[in-house]
């Protein structure tokens, strides 16, 4: 509960520090001291030391997976803010605003990490997306923003009003929106006559998740949102809010997967090679690096969908995992594609010898992308992998997703052959030490992890 | 025997060391005296061993020496180990008392060359007479097989010593090459013998041949005789030989004559149980001997190079002696092997000593009436055209006379066939004296102010190989002549004991074979009286134009364009089509395909992404059907996934 | 805790020699570094079985970081080892751009196969087999030749899948495992069915073969072979081919000998046709670099198919043939940088007598040559008359057709030697020089090894006869 | 009155909302669409409320089972209330910026 | 024929066909008009069920302020009928024919279903739609999402600020 409590306060707070406060970089100091606060908070809530209990009619359980997931989404938006805040305050002039709505999302994040419930599920899920109309299209004068804004916000609210339609047949078959209720229904699956107003309600519901992570055939808006929207939100968006997602998809499926018998795991495995597909073969013709990230982070989508497919320990450590991987990874790397003026591959000709590290950190985070081994985003893929051969699933889409990973190579190392072996000099925003420093950290972090991914999971698991 | 035995290979190879490595600092003299003299020193020492086998006389002498385990793996060892029986002994005093002699007639012979040059020829001859031993010396196969590459090795090196000519360089690679597809079936037949018995020991093999399947022994030795055509220069595997001219005329002498290409009879006859266990295998060797012999003897008739003629000759030697193994006398072959380095080395030394007095001209039709400039090559070169024409009581007349009696036991057709060839030798051996010796010189003005006779370090050896050619064929005279004279079968007989025991020779009379020595020698002679006189009135220029026949013969039958057309060519274009084809379209095409196809499929899938919110509903509201649909009958897919995975 | 050694001390240096500026500097550094883990290797060569580590890694996954030393990793440490100060001493006077980094990934490169030839982990083994291979995609990036980039970036993808295969392979294992352990022992003791077996064979072989490389998979590597610099190309076909070739024995061939047994026929066939195929391509080839590439395709391809042929003795010819490839290839690949060098062109209808200009090339050439057709007393020669002899005794057919190689061998290698270094000197090898003092250096001791170890194969195959009585007492 | 004519005639209005969205390009009438569609589920919401109702009145007489479905409703409605201001403040962004609702009229962001 | 079905059936046939005018009609006024007919209608609907609190709030929020937002944008920009320009015709017929099906699927597996025979909806009586037990629930159980829908209008608003403040 005290994320929750936290972050909406924090969020005002922000709103006011806009007033108090004349500098953007106090405001930003602020948000920085706010969040940290924000994740003691959250740890100690899921240390249970100090939590503020609210009886909530089990509308929201909290339990510690979804805490350390959350405290997670936090210190990434602590690490985004740290490295990107100097670049928020350029976005525009109501730098204190943008700060509240992060901290609206996280309240959202937060909610999405504790539901037990579709009522509470609906809310988070619009807590988060509404702020995140806005953040996209806060570059006012600019029209590609406005036009990410505009898709974004329509087919967001279409995938809404799917949502609620899945939400009331589910209402209609068990009479309740409680988890646990369908969960016992799926118990007794076998038995009982599968209800096809529950199976069509989950279907509708899978596909709004679906929507909501990005997956194929329902990522289209991604592209366009994340190429459209200012950068620094794009990797605000694609790691802490698709990490969000992703443990709101899994926590509604684990127990309800049943219901939908055989053709669960068919459907499942249709999007996730549709969405491997989609993400790798159309990222490789991409000319804007911000746009083939855009795709890249369907096909990292992809891999995390197989969680959903094996669901079983193994899969819930390799979630963590890889949304730790992957928001370091892509944190970092939009950190320094923002400091490019030139978004396209040629922009980043020659920046080993301009900017070495800036290069350096880059061909790190694009490994762990990439999931080279000695990366964090290996053991991501690693643990995802291997969940599924744990799973008793079959061989076959576990090969697909191998293939896939090598195609991904290619766009990724696009990028290094363009950083390394291509001559140029691209034009840089100002780099200072500090960014750096937080750079060398965030790239030796997806080291240490790739290296030992069990600190991690230690952690997680006390 | 004693590790003395390890001090005949180790001379050559200090020597190849020695001028290898101090070519550039070492002078002409001295190189050529540690050329020559590692081989006198290894020449007494063989002829030491000679003496303890000899003494050792009819009862078994421990032969085998081992120096160190070669190669030791769980199925087999391989031991690095001589073998000094009677066989390879005599192979050991030929080898290195003719290489001596050789060496010997280099050093005046390559004086011309530059100093390194000089050091590079006699590191390569070094060389040869080392692994040459190590072939002779091997008790095992696979011994056997390291010098059998090794000279094969060596003949590249000296064939192509001129290495600025490429014709020359061609010339050795195609001798190296040849020798490969030969040594192949060699090789194929030691990991025969590896696998059958687990062993390449010649004791240990002949000793378990019992255990041999017919098939095996067939098989074995049929791969065994293909090494043998290839270094032997057999039909089909001969054409090397003739090439191989290009080398220096002692390299010719030494390793293209007198030692190297007996490797092959040296083997078999090694081997010789095997083969007398092989019938088939045999008459296959002894029609290949026959056939080698005429063909190689009808291409010697019209050949204008000096040089080339007794490459011919040679090839159709070999058949003879082939022939001789052919027919299971082994005895014979050895016999003939002997003689046949005598009076061919000398005949290559002779004709050597005749081109360099010519300056390096070598066309017999330019040439005439050097009796008178150059007596001593004259005289010797005239007695081993007498012994190769098979003259009594030259050496070549009982060697060879061996050979054909042994075959006309076994099938007369093939002693017909042999006197036929033997006077085609007699006939071409002495157009070659005539036109090179007898009528008028026809050579330039110039060469004829500068004929000379050649210096003492060629004549000498000419001359003790003249003697040699004389006198050598009385270590084997004919029953016919003498009881148990033939003082080489008795020395030999531990060796063949075991295939005389299988084959029954029943002997002619006495009266047959006189009857065939005097008219096959009667023969000759009318032959060669008529090659003579041909030949004598020979003026030089018109007569050029060989038409019909002998235009076929000079061209040697066509074979070389043969070889090329049938199987040259067609790899070349197979391999052609392989690198430009197969490779870049087929197989790399396939994978780069595959790249193509992705940022083809790349570049389509993009237009998916329209821009247009409508359309991306629209394919979510259709998924969304779709989804249902699959819903609906999700378990006939399932049945269809699983029978696709 | 030499074993540890080994790999560390190459890693730690690596790292440093990127700090390093200067070229004399990194070079004589990296040098020393070398010759220092050459030591260190014999010292483990001579150290009796048993010199391995072990520490926790991954408890959770059941995954320990442990090294393992046995005859055939120390000849393999040996080789890589031994091959490292040759190149670094070969390539002493080549010009390099920034050498820090250089020599420095260089060295990584070295760790990690030392790494791979140590691993007895398969999830450390499939790490260090990606180590060995990032380093080189730079390496050929960086300092290669004009079509690097794509040629580099082709061989880098390739080799990529292959590995990817291979860790889904691993995985699958992974979890048939009796106590769910990534250890190489409980790899072994796995049980899998036959059918299993056979998808995972491939998985797995794919990735070795792809590596070696065997026909048709092999197109990756004359480009690269050609495009890459010439310090790292001696790398890639000295000593990571190798890679392949071991993990077949400490990997494929014990986890699923049923599999192995059933598909050997086809693999071997596939090899054999590869040779001869290689073979005739190298005939063809007007190229120095992409004819040696292609006689190293043949040569790899009769090592693979000895190696499913089931039989010690062609087991023991692959060990110690192992060895003397890379050997023998690194003298090849020096003369063709040398020649390249120095008179800018790799074709070979545009060399020509330089035996004339330099001898002591001209015989070091024609002695490697040798080595290259395994003429005896060569070290070639023993291991490829072990092999062919055990492929005999699998089936003599293919043993023949596949000797027809032999052949093909002598006609190509001589080829080269022909056109470099025998006719007449032309405008190009006018200027021709004899080789400087320390490729001279590098070359006699290659040459040395050469004729030593043609002599003397001994002591390698007792070396690793430990190892391969090992393959059979697994089945 | 059967559930099943509530369920027939929501899904209808869903479907024209749908339909709506696909076919109109005027951002404000596909954004009406949109309600249309929440309007539909507000409806099924409380329909099944009340037959939950209805089911759990036979046995206890005050029961309050279904009220959560027609609480949802009301959330459903705030919702959409924030909806609406933010959706329609990015039009008017957008309409300042274009000087036009068209959906398709920004097209920068495709491939 | 009782009079709750003629009513549910004529508020239904107006509902959707006001639905379909919303659609069909090109002046976005008279859409947003056809459109306060369906809230009229859906809240009709609600009394029927006896819903009154849903009912009224439905008049208040939709058709009343939502609904007045809505017309007073388009005034704002003084949209008229040509300010929508023609659309492909294929694009307008997919997108009715996926919507079809999207129907025709749902309907035929509701068609299937067993489960929902029998079952009939409460009219007119039940007092759960009352605003006094409503209330009583939503404070007491569902209060936390009532309190967290304060933050989503607090997100809004500043949404709304950021966006439409000029600078």
């Amino acid at each position: 509960m005290n994320a929750i409590i936290f972050s909406a306060i924090m969020g005002v707070v922000m709103m006011f520090s806009g007033i108090l406060l004349q500098k953007k970089s106090a405001v930003t100091t602020t948000a920085i001291i706010s969040l940290i606060l924000l994740l003691s908070m959250n740890l100690l809530d899921s240390y249970s030391i100090f939590s503020f209990n609210v009886n909530t009619h089990d509308l929201l359980h909290f339990n510690k997976f979804g805490l350390f997931f959350n405290s997670i989404l936090i210190a990434a938006t602590l690490i985004f803010v740290l490295l990107c805040g100097s670049d928020i305050e350029k976005t525009g002039v109501n730098v204190a605003d943008y700060y509240a709505l992060i901290f609206f999302v996280l309240c959202g994040t937060s909610i999405l990490t504790s539901f037990n419930g579709l009522l509470m599920l609906f809310l988070g899920i619009e807590i988060m997306s509404i702020p995140l109309y806005i953040l996209t299209g806060a570059e006012k004068k600019n029209l590609k923003s406005n036009e990410a804004a505009l898709k974004y916000f329509l087919m967001g609210a279409f995938s809404t009003g799917l949502l609620l339609m899945g939400i009331a047949l589910i209402y209609g078959a068990t009479g309740s929106f409680a988890l646990q209720v369908s969960a016992t229904m799926a118990a007794s699956a076998g038995t009982i006559p599968t209800s096809f107003l529950q199976i069509a309600g989950l279907i509708l519901l899978f596909v709004s998740m679906c929507f909501k992570v990005s997956a194929a055939p329902f990522h289209f808006w991604t592209p366009d949102v994340y190429d459209g929207a200012p950068s620094v939100f794009t990797s605000f968006m694609a790691t802490v809010v698709k990490a969000a997602g992703f443990f709101a998809f899994l926590n509604l499926f684990e127990s309800n997967t049943t219901i939908l018998g055989p053709s669960w795991k068919i459907l499942l495995s249709f999007v996730i090679v549709a969405t491997l597909l989609v993400g790798n073969i159309t990222a490789v013709f991409q000319q804007s690096i911000k746009r083939m990230l855009a795709y890249s982070s369907i096909s990292q989508a992809g891999f995390m969908l197989f969680a959903l497919y094996s669901n079983n320990d193994l899969a819930k450590e390799g979630i963590l995992l890889y949304a730790v991987a992957y928001c370091l990874a892509t944190i970092g790397f939009f950190a320094i594609l923002i400091k490019v003026k030139d978004y396209t591959f040629d922009g980043f000709n020659g920046l080993a010898k301009a900017q070495p590290v800036l290069a350096f950190t880059g061909v790190v985070f694009l490994m762990s992308l990439a999931g080279i081994p000695l990366t964090a985003g290996f053991f991501a893929k690693f643990y995802m992998l291997s969940s599924v051969v744990k799973s008793g699933g079959s061989l076959w889409i576990v090969v697909v997703a191998v293939l896939f990973a090598a195609i991904s190579v290619y766009y990724y190392f696009k990028v290094i052959q363009s950083m390394f072996f291509k001559e140029g000099v691209p034009e840089i925003a100002a780099i200072t030490s500090k960014f750096k420093a937080g750079l060398i950290l965030v790239a030796a972090a997806i080291i240490i992890i790739g290296v030992l991914p069990s600190i991690v999971l230690n952690w997680f698991y006390f | 025997m004693n590790k003395i035995v390890f001090l005949v290979p180790l001379f050559p190879l200090l020597g190849f060391l020695i001028n290898g490595l101090g070519r550039k600092s070492l002078s002409k003299s001295a190189i050529g005296i540690i050329g020559s003299g590692v081989l006198l020193l290894s020449f007494l020492t063989s002829c030491y061993l000679f003496s303890i086998v000899a003494s050792a006389g009819e009862e078994q002498l421990q032969t085998v020496v081992t120096l160190f385990n070669f190669i030791s793996v769980d199925a087999f060892t391989i031991p690095f180990a001589f073998q000094v029986d009677q066989l390879s002994v005599l192979f050991l005093l030929i080898i290195t008392g003719i290489g001596f002699l050789i060496h010997l007639y280099s050093t005046a012979y390559m004086k011309e060359e530059e100093t390194h040059h000089f050091g590079r020829y006699f590191a390569y001859l070094n060389l040869f007479v080392f692994s040459m031993l190590l072939l002779v010396m091997g008790a095992n196969y696979v011994i056997m097989f390291i010098g059998w590459e090794g000279v094969g090795l060596c003949s590249y090196l000296l064939i192509g010593y001129w290495f600025k000519n490429n014709d020359f360089n061609y010339a050795a690679k195609k001798a190296f090459i040849m020798n490969r597809i030969g040594d192949l079936g060699f090789l194929l037949a030691v990991f025969w013998l590896l696998f059958r018995l687990g062993t390449v020991n010649y004791n240990e093999v002949f000793t378990q041949v019992a255990n041999l399947s017919s098939f095996d022994i067939a098989a074995i030795t049929t791969l065994l005789f293909i090494g043998a055509m290839g270094k032997s220069a057999q039909i089909p595997l001969y054409t090397w030989l003739p090439d191989a001219m290009a080398g220096p005329t002692p390299v010719s002498a030494l390793i293209h004559a007198a030692t190297m290409v007996t490797a092959g009879i040296y083997m078999i006859a090694r081997s010789n149980i095997l083969f007398t266990m092989a019938p088939t295998t045999q008459t296959l060797i002894a029609i290949i001997g026959l056939a080698t012999a005429i063909f190689a003897a009808t291409i010697a008739l019209k050949q204008n190079d000096i040089k080339k003629v007794l490459a011919y000759s040679t090839v159709s030697q070999l058949g003879y002696m082939f022939l001789g193994l052919g027919v299971g006398a082994y005895t014979g072959a050895v016999f003939h092997v002997m003689t046949h380095a005598f009076f061919k080395a000398l005949l290559f030394l002779g004709a050597g000593s005749v081109i360099h007095a010519m300056h390096h001209e070598q066309d017999i039709r330019k040439m005439g009436n050097l009796k008178k400039f150059m007596p001593i090559t004259h005289i010797t070169f005239l007695l081993a055209c007498l012994a190769i024409a098979g003259i009594p009581p030259f050496s070549g007349f009982f060697s060879k006379d061996e050979i054909l009696a042994a075959a006309f036991t076994k099938n007369p057709l093939y002693y017909y066939i042999g006197v036929g060839g033997a006077l085609m030798t007699a006939f071409y051996m002495f157009r070659l004296y005539t036109l090179t010796f007898l009528g008028k010189f026809r050579g330039t003005h110039d060469q004829e102010h500068h004929l000379h006779e050649s210096p003492a370090a060629m004549t000498i050896p000419l001359i003790v190989l003249a003697v040699l050619s004389v006198v050598g064929g009385f270590i084997g005279i004919p029953e016919a002549f003498a009881e148990n004279k033939h003082w080489l079968e008795h020395f030999l007989s531990p060796i063949f004991a075991e295939s005389t025991k299988l084959s029954t020779v029943h002997h002619l009379s006495h009266s047959q074979e006189y009857l065939m020595m005097g008219s096959v020698t009667v023969l000759i002679i009318g032959v060669i009286l008529f090659a003579v006189n041909n030949f004598k009135k020979f003026t030089g220029g018109h007569e050029l134009e060989e038409t019909g026949f002998g235009k076929l013969l000079q061209n040697k039958w066509y074979i070389d364009e043969l070889y090329n057309n049938v199987i040259v060519a067609p790899i070349n274009s197979f391999a052609a089509i392989c690198k430009n084809f197969v490779e870049k379209s087929g197989i790399d095409g396939a994978i780069n395909g595959v790249g193509k196809l992705v940022s083809y499929s790349s570049r389509q899938l993009r237009l998916v992404q329209s821009g247009q919110v409508a359309s991306y509903l629209l394919i979510m509201i259709l998924s969304i059907v779709v989804f249902f649909i699959i819903w609906f009958n999700d378990i006939t897919i399932m049945k269809f996934l699983n029978k696709l995975f | 805790m030499i074993a540890l050694l080994l790999l560390l001390i190459p890693f730690v240096a690596g790292l440093g020699s990127f700090a390093i500026k200067q070229e004399s500097t990194a070079k004589n550094f990296s040098l020393l570094v070398s010759i220092f883990i050459l030591g260190l290797s014999l010292v483990a060569v001579f150290t009796p079985v048993g010199a391995s580590f072990d520490s926790s890694w991954l408890t959770d996954l059941g995954s320990r970081f442990t090294l393992k030393l046995d005859g055939m990793g120390k000849m393999l440490c040996l080789l890589t080892a031994v091959s490292y100060p040759l190149i670094f001493a070969a390539v002493y006077k080549n010009e390099y751009k920034n050498p820090g980094s250089f020599f420095g990934l260089m060295l990584l490169t070295q760790a990690g196969l030392m790494g791979v030839f140590l691993a007895a982990d398969a999830l450390l083994f499939y790490f260090f087999w990606e180590l060995a291979l990032i380093p080189v995609y730079f390496l050929c990036s960086l300092w290669g030749g004009e079509k690097r980039i794509a040629v580099t970036f082709k061989f880098f993808v390739y080799t990529f899948i292959g590995s990817l295969l291979m860790l889904v392979g691993i995985l699958y294992v992974y979890f048939h495992t009796a106590d769910h352990s990534f250890a190489l022992q409980s790899f072994y003791n796995a049980q899998l069915s036959d059918h299993q077996q056979s998808y995972m064979f491939w998985l797995f072989f794919v990735a070795f073969a792809i590596k070696m490389p065997i026909f048709p998979l092999h197109t990756w590597q004359p480009d690269a072979y050609e495009q890459a610099p010439t310090a790292t190309t001696m790398v890639l076909s000295g000593v990571m081919v190798k890679m392949g070739v071991f993990a077949i024995f400490r990997w494929l061939l014990p986890l699923f000998p049923n599999a192995a047994t059933s598909n050997s026929i086809i693999i071997i066939i596939l090899s054999v046709t590869g040779m001869l195929y290689a073979s005739l391509i190298a005939i063809k080839q007007d190229d120095i670099k992409r004819m040696i590439a292609y006689s190293s395709i043949a040569h790899i391809g009769l090592m693979c198919a000895a190696m499913f042929t089931n039989n010690k003795t062609a087991f023991d010819g692959v060990m110690i043939q192992m060895f003397n490839h890379g050997i023998n290839v690194i003298g090849l690949w020096i003369i063709a940088d040398l020649i390249e060098k120095q008179l800018g062109t790799r074709k070979l209808s545009e060399l020509g007598g330089l035996a004339q200009k330099a001898p002591a090339l001209a015989i070091l050439l024609v002695i490697m040559a040798l080595a290259n057709v395994a003429l005896p007393l060569t070290n070639a020669f023993v291991g490829e008359f072990l092999m062919f002899s055990g492929l005999f005794q699998y089936n003599m057919f293919i043993a023949g057709v596949a000797g027809v190689s032999i052949v093909l061998a002598a006609v190509y290698t001589l080829n080269m030697v022909q056109s470099i270094i025998y006719g007449n000197l032309n405008t190009v090898t006018e200027k021709a020089t004899d080789i400087s003092s320390n490729i001279k250096l590098v070359l006699v001791i290659i040459t040395l090894v050469i004729i030593a170890l043609g002599i003397f194969p001994q002591p390698l195959i007792d070396l690793t006869k430990s190892s391969v009585e090992a393959l059979f007492v697994k089945k | 009155m059967p559930i099943q004519y509530y369920i027939y005639f929501c899904l209808a209005l869903f479907s024209i909302g749908i339909i709506g969205v696909l076919t109109r390009r005027n951002a404000i009438i596909v954004f009406m669409s949109i309600e249309l569609m929440l309007n539909a589920v507000n409806l099924l919401l409380v329909a099944f409320s009340k037959v939950h109702y209805g089911a759990a009145l036979a046995a206890n007489p005050n029961t309050t089972a279904g009220i959560d479905g027609q609480l949802f409703v009301f959330f459903i409605m705030v919702v959409a209330a924030a909806e609406v201001s933010v959706g329609l403040a990015i039009i008017v962004m957008m309409y300042r910026n274009t000087h036009s609702v068209d959906v398709n009229f920004l097209n920068r962001l495709k491939n | 024929m009782s009079t709750v079905q003629i009513l549910f059936s004529f508020l239904s046939v107006l509902a959707l066909f006001g639905a379909i005018m919303v659609l069909v009609s090109k002046n976005p006024v008279h859409s947003v008009l056809w459109l306060i007919t369906v809230f009229f209608a859906i809240s009709g609907h609600y009394i029927l069920l006896n819903a009154q609190f849903l009912a009224i709030v439905n008049l208040i929020v939709y058709a009343g302020a939502i609904m007045v937002l809505f017309l007073f944008v388009i005034m704002l920009m003084n949209l008229n009928a040509e300010a929508e320009p023609r659309k492909h015709l294929w694009m307008k017929f997919a997108g009715v024919i996926s919507g079809g099906c999207f129907l025709m699927v749902l309907i035929s597996l509701i068609r299937q279903t067993t489960e929902l025979t029998g079952k009939t909806v409460l009219m007119k009586e039940g007092n759960i739609g009352l605003i006094k037990n409503l209330g009583k629930a939503l404070f007491t159980d569902y209060v936390v999402p009532f309190e967290i829908s304060s933050v989503l209008f607090l997100s809004a608003m500043v949404g709304a600020v950021v966006i439409g403040k000029k600078d």
